[in-house]
């Protein structure tokens, strides 16, 4: 129990955080309801896989700057792919963006393994490349995407046996995140492919030298880390139903949430809920902001404080817990 | 004392163009005296953000949203819930596909064409230009880049000397331009998408050949138009003001009084030195006062009741 | 137990070269940097003038100043992201309170979110030991949000460049740019203090372990915070200069200039996790990266492609530097 | 040769740039032996051993297992030949758990909790992460996890080194066992006692070659020395120490007084004093509170009660820098504590100088380089590879983390196991070092996890065992025994023998209290 709650504290105390900020919601604005959840769950989609793809490649001891560029070279394939195509069509180009990301990815980890260069320079120059190659693909902001797949991320699913009640709280883009994400992670997180995640991004040493083949772990995290871009640059057509070229706010909002997740950028530590966790307090402090009519130019400042602030409490606590 | 509360999201931050629309849209609501409050989304992001912003205004129970869209058609789904969940929508600036919402514009397309053809007209129809567009994969560059597109097929003999994306960024576009006066490739004329003081700049202090140079209302600009000695140029009209009209517009659906059609066109305007009269123009536009990356037109005559006081102030209702 | 002698061969000439470059490792920078102008010569016959290498120098001398700052927060195995905001704060603040306000009172207003922003980022990463890329991110979207209620403020007052500023921004004297003024001492005051003071020992050591250097009496806060200020100050000036030369403020005036400003310091030689690199093969890194961008904006291509380009070379470069520089 | 032999390795070469680590190694080894592998430090074993199990690779040589070529270039495929190391430094990964290690690596659960247990750790809870664990239980774990697998050949790199004596047994015992079932092990060690005490045959290497493989019969340490150091033959015994030296007066004021002294659950009411011109030997087994007594000392952390006072005015510490005002320098034992790798002998040495704030101006280099030189030789460093500390042997490390004390002339110096993984010709250095300081009149407290250093150096022997001070005796009757009987919380003067360096014949009863 103690060592659970030891690893699992600071997922804990943000959940504790995520609560008391609904509750802080609900006093704003005494008519947020499920529908509203809804807005967020959609909202939350994109960052959520940003930050999956980051945490992979921070767990594994680097840092990937290429996510966004990945999720517009992703999103606006598959916008271009489904522009004018049928339904059905998208059943194709579902898979194909996703290998694309893992492939991507994987070149992405194969030339930091091969070139030597560190991972935060190739990755910045694959921010260039992606970018490029996402310009050459829609030189401005269009394609289309299936309805099935905008249907796929709005509204809610009827659970047989869950009173309605309970069934409208669970809108479809959060179901949609929780089996994507479990699906790959949760496997992942049991085999030994992801000790050795942890542990190259722990100690590359010591794992080399525990027989981990360091490279090729590293090229998979990279690749799963282009797989979950891909994700997210299909949750960005699928919600607003186009591919844009240009790469949004996502790469200094998933390293931010990495590290309020409790993931160290050093690597080898934490997990991935804690940062999903983090990406809903993030969302969230930004809905209150404008039911609150905060003036725009401060909620830059108060966006930049509490992360701030957040990151320096959880180093104080650890400094105390070290005393 | 207003009864109304009207959301605003827009979506790029820190550029004077949208900050003059901001100040616009809330010197407005304060002086038509129907606002009790605006909620502002005001940040840098994309379509799937705005989309958030929109989603968090209709939480927020706003009775209309104003909105400059990131993506004419990507906000769709958003601006549909809002109209069903019985908010009035006003899209400024752009077009959006969302046929339930009103759309008071400025007309890209129309922008480009007018300042292009001006210039290709003042290089005597032929020669090379220097185009410099704004950020590459944005939908006003694209429809710009139509308008530029339409006035070069009419004069054939113009060509194109070089095409760089600013990316709308005084620093890039500096660079750009002095790097290519270096080559020494003879240019007769400059297309800039609204960066365009430090054009001048960097043409007056390399001593290259003032060449016509076609760019926006920017404060910066029109200044320069009228002392800079030997430039000759255009400002073509895009007033940032759009967002007060916006909130009038707005404003007036919410009193019932529906405008005949959807989509309101605001249309550009040429203010140019090369005549007398269009140098009369100029002076009367020119206001040194404002920040140089702020448009002039800081009013559009029936559809914006602040005074310039107000907007400078760029205080909202209850502020 | 066979013990047949190995006598070492004699060493090829292609082995003594790269082990002559190893030692020198701003040689294969600089062949670099000469393998671009190069290309961009032959691409635009004449455009090497002296006109262009001005112009050069004086955008690479911005980007220069920050990169030094990435050198030396990178040594400790920090980053600093926040130059962009400073940078353009100071700059911001510069022209709008030159209007109404005595060329040193501004100068030192200009300076102050500077000093503030600096010592909030030293204090977060040495006392609190946040890491330095979340702290200074933190920092700089505060400091942009200062910047934006700031700006709100002066709307009306307008904004000018002080002369002295434009003339070091933009002047060329004898075909020098006046930049160079400033440039020379602050690089040279870099060098120096990397290589020959206690300060820059420090920073080396401090990045390369720090708990030896803890049991051998030096406490990090101070350094860190020390360092802090100083590359947040750097940044301030870069702010001023840059706004002399751009002399259009402007909310993001800085901003494009953070990530170039670590792949220069990263293709400089500097070593991201800390212990390695030094200032002027930064230098070398910014003057490459300026090229780089003039000979892209040259080619008629689609944007995209440029784009791919850029990002191909500046891994190319860092690829084949280390190359060359790494034994073995 | 009357059997096959297992391993083969022959004409090994390995070149780190201008440095040649292995120029002709070869070694031997056969079915059921453990084979010593000897050198001064830098002689090249850890580059052999990192070498034959795919760590590195080497520029040239022939690696045979079980007579046939095989090429292993990494350590996993070492792992599937046979071959099993335990690298000179930890390597669980940090960051996981000890079950998570064991899965990581493949290695069997009950197996290896057998090994542990076997190995004398009682306690283990398999869910902790590795970077709570103690160095020396680490390394402990890092041989059952090695012994689970039931390897070949298992590579021992100064295995004991860290270990206290009461572990390094233990270890000693089930190396021992490995032979007796007909498995081979390659043992590195600097330490003649365990060699003698458990190998059948050693392979001794100087500057990358091997120059002899001698059979292990009393007697044969005088060859190997001689073997080892080539023409640097030192005397093995440190000068005794001079008659006007001991007869000094005891000066009225103690250089550092501690009264009382407590930290937090490890150590307890420790009280002792150290005088100038003195070696203040420490003597504990593993974990007794030692290490939180040294940093206490160091300023590296903060006692919970007691004083301590230097030259007669009691101080607080609440960083290193106030003990290095106050002249106490402190030596880890960990010497990737202490040194930033990537950086040149030369700022190591010097790194204190430039440590305080009013220090951080410009560099006097003249000045430095003397400085420095001087420690350099006065250590007798090995700076062929001077640019970065991390090429540097083991051994050689370690004299950079002291020579930066002597060159910055502290007053007192705490060293914490300094001859840690250190030859014996460079261990005779450092001995008559400690003496020279003490000669100076500077002070000296050392912690050692070798009881026979003891005697060699020391004026006085302070013991600590469960964080308590149990004794304080001359080093007259600091016989080995004694020492023994002492760390292990025995009064002095009980008669039980512990261990197999008191009796090597007979097996260790491991019932100690
Ligand atoms: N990465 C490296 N780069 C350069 N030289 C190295 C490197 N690693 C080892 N060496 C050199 O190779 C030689 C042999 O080193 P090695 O670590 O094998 O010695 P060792 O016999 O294990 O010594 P010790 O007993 O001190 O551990 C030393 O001179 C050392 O300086
Ligand atoms: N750069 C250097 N090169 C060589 N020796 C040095 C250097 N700096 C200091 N020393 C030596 O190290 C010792 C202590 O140096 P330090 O500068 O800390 O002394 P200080 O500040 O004068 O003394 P205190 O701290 O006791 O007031 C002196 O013997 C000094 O000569
Ligand atoms: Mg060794
Ligand atoms: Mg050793």
């Amino acid at each position: 129990m103690s060592h659970f709650l030891r690893r699992q504290g600071w997922v804990i105390g943000l959940f504790a955080l995520l609560i008391v900020l609904f509750i802080a919601t609900r006093i704003i604005q005494p008519g947020y309801g499920s529908g509203d959840f809804g807005s967020l769950a959609r909202a939350v989609l994109p960052y959520a896989f940003a930050v999956a793809a980051q945490t992979v490649v921070v767990i594994a001891g680097g840092i990937d700057l290429s996510v966004a560029a990945m999720m517009a070279l992703t999103s606006v394939t598959a916008a271009s792919m489904m522009a004018g195509a049928s339904e059905e069509y998208a059943l194709f180009v579902v898979p194909f963006v996703l290998a694309m990301g893992l492939v991507l990815g994987a070149l992405n980890g194969l030339l930091i393994v091969v070139t030597r260069v560190p991972d935060i320079v190739v990755t910045l120059a694959m921010l260039f490349v992606l970018q490029g190659a996402a310009l050459l693909v829609l030189d401005a902001p269009g394609g289309a995407a299936a309805e099935w797949l905008k249907a796929l991320i709005s509204g809610t699913v009827p659970i047989p046996g869950l009173p309605d009640a309970i069934d409208a709280w669970l809108p479809k883009a959060l179901l949609v995140l929780i089996v994507c994400l479990c699906v790959i992670w949760i496997p992942l997180r049991r085999s030994r492919l992801g000790l050795s995640i942890y542990a190259i991004g722990s100690s590359e040493l010591a794992a080399f030298r525990s027989g981990v083949p360091v490279k090729r772990t590293r090229v998979i995290a990279y690749a799963l880390s282009g797989l979950f871009a891909a994700f997210g640059g299909l949750a960005l057509t699928m919600s607003t139903g186009i591919g844009a070229p240009i790469p949004g706010p996502y790469l200094l909002a998933s390293v931010a949430a990495v590290v309020l997740g409790g993931v160290a950028l050093g690597g080898g530590k934490g997990g991935l809920l804690g940062p999903i966790v983090a990406v809903f307090v993030l969302r969230l402090v930004r809905t209150d902001l404008t039911l609150l009519a905060i003036d725009p130019n401060v909620t830059a400042i108060i966006e930049g404080a509490i992360m701030v602030a957040v990151v320096m409490f959880g180093a104080f606590i650890t400094m105390r817990g070290r005393q | 004392a207003g009864k109304y509360t009207i959301g605003i999201s827009n979506t790029v931050q820190g550029n004077g163009w949208r900050e003059e629309m901001v100040c616009a849209m809330k010197a407005q609501a304060l002086a038509s005296g129907e606002v009790a409050k605006l909620n502002i989304a005001h940040r840098n992001t994309d379509a799937a953000g705005q989309l958030e912003d929109i989603r968090n205004l209709i939480s927020a129970k706003v009775d209309a949203i104003v909105v400059n869209p990131a993506d004419p058609a990507g906000i769709k789904a958003g601006l549909e819930e809002a109209t069903k969940a019985g908010i009035v929508v006003v899209a400024v600036d752009q077009a959006v596909t969302e046929p339930s919402a009103y759309i008071i514009s400025n007309n890209q397309e129309e922008y480009a064409y007018l300042g292009a053809k001006w210039l290709f007209k003042q290089m005597g129809g032929k020669g090379e230009v220097f185009y410099m567009r704004g950020a590459a994969g944005a939908s006003a560059d694209s429809d710009r880049d139509k308008g530029f597109k339409k006035a070069l097929a009419e004069f054939p003999d113009v060509k194109v000397a070089q095409e760089v994306f600013t990316g709308w960024q005084q620093d890039q576009a500096k660079q750009q331009i002095l790097s290519f006066l270096s080559t020494g490739t003879p240019i007769n004329g400059i297309w800039t998408s609204g960066i365009d003081n430090v054009i001048v700049d960097a043409l007056v202090e390399s001593q290259a050949p003032l060449v016509p140079i076609v760019g926006a209302d920017n404060a910066g600009f029109v200044g320069q138009l009228s002392s800079v000695k030997g430039l000759v140029g255009a400002a073509v009209t895009n007033p940032g003001s759009i967002g007060g009209a916006g909130v009038t517009l707005a404003l007036q659906i919410l009193d019932g009084k529906k405008p005949a059609q959807q989509t309101v066109l605001v249309q550009p305007q040429l203010w140019e030195n090369a005549t007398e009269e269009g140098k009369a123009k100029l002076k009367a536009a020119a206001d040194p006062s404002l920040s140089p990356e702020w448009p002039v037109s800081i009013s559009i005559p029936d559809w914006t009741t602040y005074t310039k006081d107000q907007i400078v102030a760029c205080k909202g209702p209850g502020e | 137990m066979s013990t047949t002698a190995i006598t070492p061969p004699p060493v090829p000439f292609g082995r003594r070269l790269k082990r002559f470059m190893a030692d020198r490792p701003l040689v294969p920078l600089i062949i670099l940097l000469v393998i671009l102008v190069v290309i961009l010569q032959i691409l635009r016959p004449g455009i090497v003038n002296e006109r262009w290498i001005a112009n050069t120098i004086k955008f690479a001398i911005p980007l220069a100043i920050l990169a030094g700052c990435q050198t030396m927060t990178m040594l400790t195995g920090g980053i600093d992201l926040s130059v962009g905001t400073v940078a353009t704060m100071s700059a911001f603040i510069m022209a709008t309170q030159i209007v109404n306000q005595d060329p040193s009172v501004a100068f030192l207003l200009a300076m102050m979110p500077a000093v503030l922003i600096g010592l909030v980022n030293g204090i977060g990463v040495g006392v609190f030991r946040v890491h330095p890329l979340i702290m200074t991110l933190g920092t700089s979207l505060i400091g942009t949000g200062c910047l934006q209620v700031y700006q709100r403020t002066v709307i009306a007052s307008g904004a000018k460049i002080p002369d002295f500023l434009a003339w070091l921004g933009t002047g060329v004297t004898w075909g020098f740019p006046n930049a160079l003024l400033l440039f020379i001492p602050l690089a040279a005051l870099i060098v120096f203090t990397l290589a020959r003071t206690g300060f820059g020992r420090l920073l080396y050591a401090v990045g390369d372990n720090e708990r030896a250097t803890r049991l051998s009496g030096v406490q990090y806060w101070q350094v860190i915070t020390a360092l802090y200020v100083t590359s947040s100050l750097l940044a301030g000036i870069t702010g001023l200069l840059y706004i002399g030369l751009i002399k259009a403020p402007s909310l993001s005036l800085a901003e494009p200039l953070v990530l170039p400003s670590v792949a220069a310091a990263v293709i400089g030689g500097t070593s991201i996790f800390g212990g390695r690199g030094g200032y002027t093969g930064t230098i070398i890194g910014a003057l490459i990266l300026t090229v780089l961008t003039t000979l892209l904006t040259i080619l008629q291509m689609p944007e995209g492609a440029r784009r791919i380009l850029f990002g191909l070379i500046v891994l190319f470069v860092t690829a084949a530097y280390l190359r060359i520089v790494e034994e073995r | 040769m009357p059997q096959s032999p297992l391993l083969d390795a022959s004409g090994v070469a390995k070149n780190y740039g201008a440095v040649a680590a292995l120029r002709n190694a070869s070694l031997t080894v056969l079915p059921g032996e453990v084979h010593a592998l000897m050198g001064a430090n830098g002689a090249g074993k850890s580059t052999l051993v990192k070498i034959l199990t795919g760590a590195i690779s080497a520029n040239a040589g022939r690696i045979l297992i079980r007579g046939e070529a095989r090429d292993i270039r990494s350590p996993a495929a070492a792992r599937r030949a046979g071959l099993l190391p335990v690298y000179q430094e930890p390597s669980l990964i940090p960051d996981l758990d000890v079950l998570s290690n064991l899965r990581l690596t493949g290695t069997p659960v009950e197996p290896f909790r057998a090994w542990v247990r076997e190995l004398g750790i009682a306690d283990l809870d398999l869910r902790d992460t590795a970077r709570d664990i103690p160095l020396a239980v680490l390394r402990v774990l890092d041989l059952a996890r090695a012994l689970a697998v039931e390897p070949d050949v298992l590579i021992l790199d100064e295995m004991t080194a860290a270990l206290p004596a009461n572990l390094a047994e233990k270890v000693l015992e089930v190396v021992r066992g490995q032979g007796n079932s007909g498995r081979a092990v390659i043992f590195i060690s600097h330490r003649f006692v365990e060699i003698s005490a458990l190998c059948d045959r050693a392979t001794v290497l100087r500057d990358g070659e091997t120059v002899g493989v001698v059979d292990i019969v009393p007697g044969v340490e005088e060859k190997i020395v001689e073997l080892m150091l080539g023409t640097r033959i030192v005397k093995t015994h440190v000068a005794a120490r001079g008659a006007a030296e001991k007869a000094a007066p005891a000066p009225a004021r103690p250089r550092i007084a501690v009264h009382n002294l407590r930290v937090g659950a490890k150590l307890n009411d420790v009280s002792f004093d150290l005088r100038d011109g003195e070696v203040a030997g420490v003597v504990a087994l593993e974990g007794q509170g030692q290490d939180e007594l040294f940093a206490a000392l160091a300023g590296s952390i903060r006692p919970s009660g007691g004083t301590i006072e230097v030259d007669g005015s009691p101080v607080k510490f609440s960083h290193p820098i106030d003990a290095i005002r106050a002249g106490i320098a402190y030596v880890p034992g960990d010497r990737s504590e202490a040194l930033a790798m990537q950086r040149s002998v030369r700022e190591n040495i010097a790194l204190p100088f430039s440590a305080a704030l009013r220090n951080w101006g410009p560099i006097n280099m003249r000045k430095e380089r003397a400085t420095v030189l001087s420690a350099i030789e006065r250590l007798q460093i090995d700076t062929r590879a001077q640019g970065e500390v991390q090429r540097l042997s083991g051994g050689n490390q370690q004299k950079v983390t002291i020579a930066r004390w002597i060159a910055a002339d502290a007053r007192t110096i705490l060293c914490f196991d300094p001859t840690r993984g250190i030859d014996v010709g460079t261990k005779q250095e450092i001995y008559k070092l400690l003496r020279e300081l003490a000669g100076h009149g500077k002070s000296v407290l050392f912690y050692t996890s070798e009881l026979e250093e003891v005697q060699r150096v020391c004026d006085r022997v302070i013991v600590i065992f469960g964080g308590r001070l149990v004794d304080i005796f001359p080093v007259e009757e600091a016989d080995e025994p004694a020492l023994m009987r002492a760390a292990y919380g025995l009064p002095r003067g009980a008669k039980a023998d512990i261990g197999i360096l008191a009796d090597p014949q007979s097996p260790s009863s491991g019932t100690a209290p």
